[in-house]
């Protein structure tokens, strides 16, 4: 009997649990037997599970080049979402996946400057993205990083940020918060805002992700400052349940998000309904 | 009648009383009638229609127009009037945003009943004299009036309009209906029988939920069956007894607010009698609590909010019918 | 551990029972040392007026055979009415069921008062002896819930 | 060759097949409605045109198992639970219906396979049946299917007095194979009449010229964006009867069921028209009735043709002209956003 279907999922442990804000927690997840349950590519997202609980579509946030283990950065939103916040180091998963395409770190993002713009747990696809870059730095040009939050302690990976990305060389690193707090001397005000103070170079190729206002508003901004659509990626999420374009129900148009994104270029999207 | 009413609907569209008009728009073919809302003169000339086969119950659609802005005219059966004034109590419908024009009631006619005499290719159905004359691509049909008439007006319970702001046509009477016959019968049966009678009608169910969206006293905003913190949420009937729950709690959440309009059978995609098992909750009502109409007024206590000292225990069920 | 093949069939009861009189009933018939069959387990509610329907309908599901509903006697509930709304919703609700020609000794409404001790420990034997005498529920049962 | 069965001896017919394996046929229930039920002994073939339910039921159930898990403490069991699934034949298929089962090819046999699609068609031979009578809410020629020709691995001609049948697969010719003794040759004269006659009866349809070409990908945003969606959805009371009815209809859900002795993970049928269809923890795309109405037809007229060389995802089979509850349809939704 053929027991090799998609929808069977395979089993992951937990063995880290990462605190990164108030709301996002990173888990570090592992195959029974250790190694990775499977290999990715940068934006590729995985089905995670707890039985009886719910199933749900979560971006992988470690690089492919970490060979040891996947992580998770997920935000406490819902149903599946408070109990994967609840659980303790050990427990068992059932994880199915890659699905869905992958960042063109190997084709299109090659040789070229890159801008990344995220928003709070926005950042969790872009990361992986960031650090496979990072681990192959001469096939790309300049990276800048601009990464904004509700407020410091809603920064997702803070440490991770300031002990190694702002450490390498040749990567520039923009934070900023949405409200001035104490500790902090930094940039404040909304991404949209700071990535047009900032000016960066149209040469770059621009990755995005966060809320969809802010997703927005950049996409203007970028316009404004001469930026061509062709030049925006962006990585979507919609209500999936299959994760491989059978379930229907995760389509903006006549792409499914799970299949045909989720990252899409905005001339892309640009011909698809606006329904997202 | 027609006529009548979209020279009236034209008029009070005319006069500002009133913003929309809910009705029936004719379809493709000469049954496939769907409710519609009409703003314009031009709109109701073209489009309305009122005949044999308009069967649809308007009242529940008030719900969401009388959110709207304006006033919205109404076309009701007496049967409607019942679910409106059920409704109005519950406070799913703003009264003074509705103008309500009785209209005379059915017979209606079910076009799967004349289907099922193996009448197909149907192009017009005409009643002359109480006999269907149905031009067909296959030639002409008839068939007798009655045998087509729909199931929820074979008992009819009433021809009277319990609200209205004006009628069109005359008023009616509440009948004498015998509309619990059938449920008589099925409790004259052993347990057996009518579990095999309720075993091969809810195995058909393909949890389409029509029964549950048409019905006007289904006005939740979120049904139970579609809560997932709810614990009973089911998309599927995946065993036979999550078809027997959903039926179950389904009639006894409307117990004591259905009117018996009938469409709960009516939309059902697999001819499943569900208006029994609505049925049998009022007549069990009207038996042990005293004859209860549910939208007869808007003032009744409702049996289930309702209670006496002296009502009968629970055991009455082991003393009644067959076993 | 041995299958004893002839095992006289043990019936799965299910009593919900209100806070203020028919749990403490039930506790007094423990303290007063009657016995009552170990086949009843007790779901204790604020009010037996709680006991939505489908709570009935989801012990069926899980595997019940019997499903009885115990309050304060009419006039005696802690919330003044409760059970008096208990008894029109039973008595519909059992209606129903046997109108489906799901066994009509399956369920049933006992006013038990919290001197009742000795009257929960005879409606629970009763009760349980019924539901033995009907045999395993089939007509109301979730075959994926059935025990291997 | 072009043999045929006479309708003395179809009983026999059907028990030869039901002896070797699973049969279906189309029969008629109490309440005068046909569904496919497995063939017993004395059981007739009904004459109604369609099924209630369509024939996707065999090769894509309403609900289905998909695996089981045991939970201790923080391990997880999987099993694959999945049942044996036994050749079967189903017998009696329309044109439209047996279209459908292409249709759904497309999805589920496109990378990555459904197996436990894939399984179920392997397993299955269709016979499929030859319209004599087409009702005025078939419109199946509009998408290029010929009733007349239905396809499916055996086709039944109907003459009057029995069925001619044609093997079109391997499989076809493997089912004729087993039964050919019960088979005599036929005058196929009579055949062609009832065919021309039938061509005609099409050609009278009152929606035979319904037009499907303002449809397909290239009018994407042109229909989305459309005014006329507001019209036809409002009196839609977002049930699922369409969906459900509808032989192309593919959108499922995933479902957990605790048993109390483990975990059952199977999906079942979803409809698009439910509210719950999209919505997230955080949101919904589709929070009202007009766009949940729309991505229906959306899908239907211009989604999947985009996707698939523009073929369009309805076969004209006219269950939802017959069911729906407000008799709002694709016919309807058709000819409002035709562009003339």
């Amino acid at each position: 009997m053929n027991t090799n279907d998609t929808l069977i999922p395979l089993l992951g442990i937990v063995t880290d649990i990462r605190q990164d804000t108030p709301d996002v927690k990173t888990f570090r997840v592992v195959a029974p037997d250790g190694g990775k349950v499977f290999e990715h590519m940068p934006g590729q997202c995985a089905m995670l599970s707890i039985p009886g609980v719910g199933e749900g579509m979560f971006s992988i946030t470690s690089s492919p080049t970490n060979k040891e283990f996947m992580e998770f950065s997920i935000k406490k939103c819902g149903c599946l979402t408070t109990w994967l916040h609840q659980m303790d180091v050990g427990q068992m998963i059932t994880i199915r996946g890659p699905y869905g395409n992958a960042f063109p770190v190997e084709t299109e993002l090659k040789g070229k400057d890159l801008l990344f713009v995220a928003g709070g747990i926005g950042l969790a696809p872009l990361r992986s993205v960031i650090n496979y870059v990072r681990d192959n730095r001469s096939n790309y040009g300049s990276v800048r990083i601009v990464y904004g939050s509700r407020s410091k302690d809603d920064l997702v990976d803070y440490e991770e940020i300031i002990d190694e990305w702002m450490n390498d060389e040749g990567i520039e690193v923009n934070l900023t918060i949405d409200n001035p707090q104490e500790g902090w001397d930094g940039h404040v005000g909304f991404v949209p805002n700071y990535v047009k103070e900032l000016n960066p170079s149209t040469n770059s190729t621009v990755l995005v992700c966060g809320p969809p206002i802010m997703i927005k508003f950049t996409l203007a901004g970028l316009k404004e400052l001469g930026f061509k659509e062709t030049q925006v990626y962006t990585t979507m999420e919609l209500r999936m349940k299959c994760g491989v374009g059978k379930c229907g129900r995760c389509n903006i148009g006549n792409k499914y998000v799970c299949k045909d994104g989720p990252v899409f270029r905005f001339d892309e999207l640009g011909e698809l309904p606006d329904e997202y | 009648m027609q006529e009548a009413m979209i020279k009236r609907a034209k008029e009070l569209l005319a006069d500002g009383t009133v913003d929309r008009v809910m009705g029936w728009k004719k379809g493709e073919f000469a049954y496939d009638h769907t409710p519609a809302v009409f703003t314009s003169a031009q709109d109701l000339e073209e489009n309305f229609v009122c005949d044999e086969l308009t069967s649809a119950n308007l009242s529940k659609y008030l719900v969401k127009e009388t959110v709207r802005e304006g006033k919205v005219l109404a076309f009701l059966k007496p049967c409607d009037t019942y679910s409106f004034n059920q409704l109005v109590k519950e406070h799913r419908i703003d009264r003074e945003k509705v103008y309500v024009i009785g209209i005379p009631g059915g017979p209606k006619l079910d076009i799967e009943k004349i289907k099922a005499k193996g009448i197909t290719g149907i192009l017009s159905v005409k009643n002359e004299n109480y006999t269907l004359k149905i031009d067909t691509i296959y030639g002409v049909s008839e068939m007798p009036f009655y045998e087509a008439v729909s199931g929820k007006c074979a008992n009819c319970k009433s021809k009277k309009h319990v609200v209205y702001d004006e009628l069109i046509g005359e008023d009616g009477d509440v009948l004498d209906s015998g509309r619990f016959e059938m449920v008589e019968k099925l409790e004259n049966m052993t347990a057996q029988e009518r579990y095999d009678f309720w075993r091969s009608e809810l195995s058909k169910c393909i949890r389409c939920n029509a029964c549950r969206n048409v019905c006007p006293a289904c006005t939740c905003e979120k049904c139970v069956f579609d809560n997932p913190s709810s614990g009973v949420e089911n998309k599927a009937a995946a065993d036979s007894f999550e078809e027997n729950m959903f039926h179950i709690i389904r009639a006894f959440h409307v117990a004591g607010r259905c009117t018996d309009c009938g469409e709960c059978s009516r939309v059902c995609p697999q001819n499943i009698p569900l208006h029994l098992l609505n049925r049998k909750f009022i007549k069990d009502i009207n038996e042990l609590y005293g004859t209860y109409q549910a939208g007869e007024n808007t003032t009744d206590k409702a049996p289930l909010n309702d209670y006496k000292m002296d009502d009968c225990e629970a055991s009455v069920v082991h003393e009644r019918g067959a076993e | 551990m041995q299958v004893n093949e002839n095992k006289e069939f043990q019936p799965l009861i299910v009593a919900f029972c209100c806070n203020w009189c028919s749990y403490a009933g039930a506790d007094l018939s423990g303290t007063n040392r009657l016995n009552y069959p170990t086949n009843v387990k007790i779901i204790r509610v604020p009010c037996s007026c709680r006991v939505n329907p489908m709570f009935i309908l989801r012990a069926f599901q899980r595997g019940a055979d019997g499903v009885i509903l115990c309050g304060c006697h009419p006039g005696d509930c802690h919330y003044t009415s409760g059970n008096y709304f208990t008894r029109r919703r039973m008595t519909l609700l059992f209606g129903m069921l046997d109108f489906l020609g799901i066994e009509r000794d399956r369920t049933r409404v006992e006013w038990v008062s919290a001197a009742e001790g000795a009257k929960f420990a005879a409606t629970m034997n009763e009760f349980t002896e019924a539901v033995r005498k009907l045999g395993p529920n089939r007509r109301l049962e979730d075959l994926r819930c059935r025990k291997q | 060759m072009f043999r045929k069965i006479t309708v003395e001896k179809l009983d026999q017919l059907f028990q030869a097949i039901s002896a070797k394996q699973s049969l279906y046929i189309p029969t008629d229930r109490e309440d005068g409605a046909a569904e496919f039920r497995k063939y017993e002994n004395g059981m007739k073939l009904s004459n109604a045109l369609n099924t209630v339910r369509s024939a996707k039921d065999f090769f894509f159930p309403q609900t289905e198992n998909l695996a089981a898990f045991k939970m201790e403490g923080k391990k997880i069991e999987v099993k694959d639970i999945r049942e044996e699934c036994e050749d079967f034949v189903i017998f009696g298929v329309r044109g439209c219906d047996a279209r459908s089962f292409d249709i759904l090819d497309k999805v589920y046999l496109v990378d990555p396979v459904d197996s436990f699609y894939k399984n179920r068609r392997e397993h299955g031979t269709v016979v499929t049946m030859a319209c004599t009578r087409p009702s005025e809410t078939c419109f199946c020629t509009a998408f290029g299917i010929d009733p007349t020709m239905p396809g499916g691995d055996v086709t039944a001609f109907p003459d009057g007095d029995g069925f001619f049948l044609m093997a079109n697969t391997e499989k076809g010719e493997k089912l004729l194979a087993d039964i050919s003794d019960l088979l005599e040759d036929g005058d196929s004269e009579k055949l062609m009449a009832v065919q021309e006659n039938t061509r005609n009866v099409l050609k009278k349809l009152p929606l035979a010229d319904l037009s499907t070409e303002s449809f397909g990908g290239e009018r994407l945003k042109e229909i989305f964006n459309s005014d006329k969606w507001a019209g036809l959805s409002e009196s839609c009371i977002g049930c699922g009867t369409c969906t459900f009815v509808c032989p192309t209809c593919q959108c499922y859900d995933i479902k957990d069921f605790n048993t109390g002795d483990g975990i059952v993970r199977f999906r079942c049928w979803d409809s698009c028209m439910y509210s719950d269809f999209t919505k997230m923890a955080h949101g919904n795309p589709r929070i009202s009735q007009l766009e949940r109405f729309r991505q229906r037809f959306m899908h239907k007229l211009v989604y999947f043709p985009a996707n698939n060389d523009g073929e369009f995802g309805c076969v004209g089979c006219g269950r939802c002209l017959q069911k729906c509850p407000i008799s709002m349809n694709i016919v309807k939704v058709m000819k409002a956003l035709e562009v003339k």
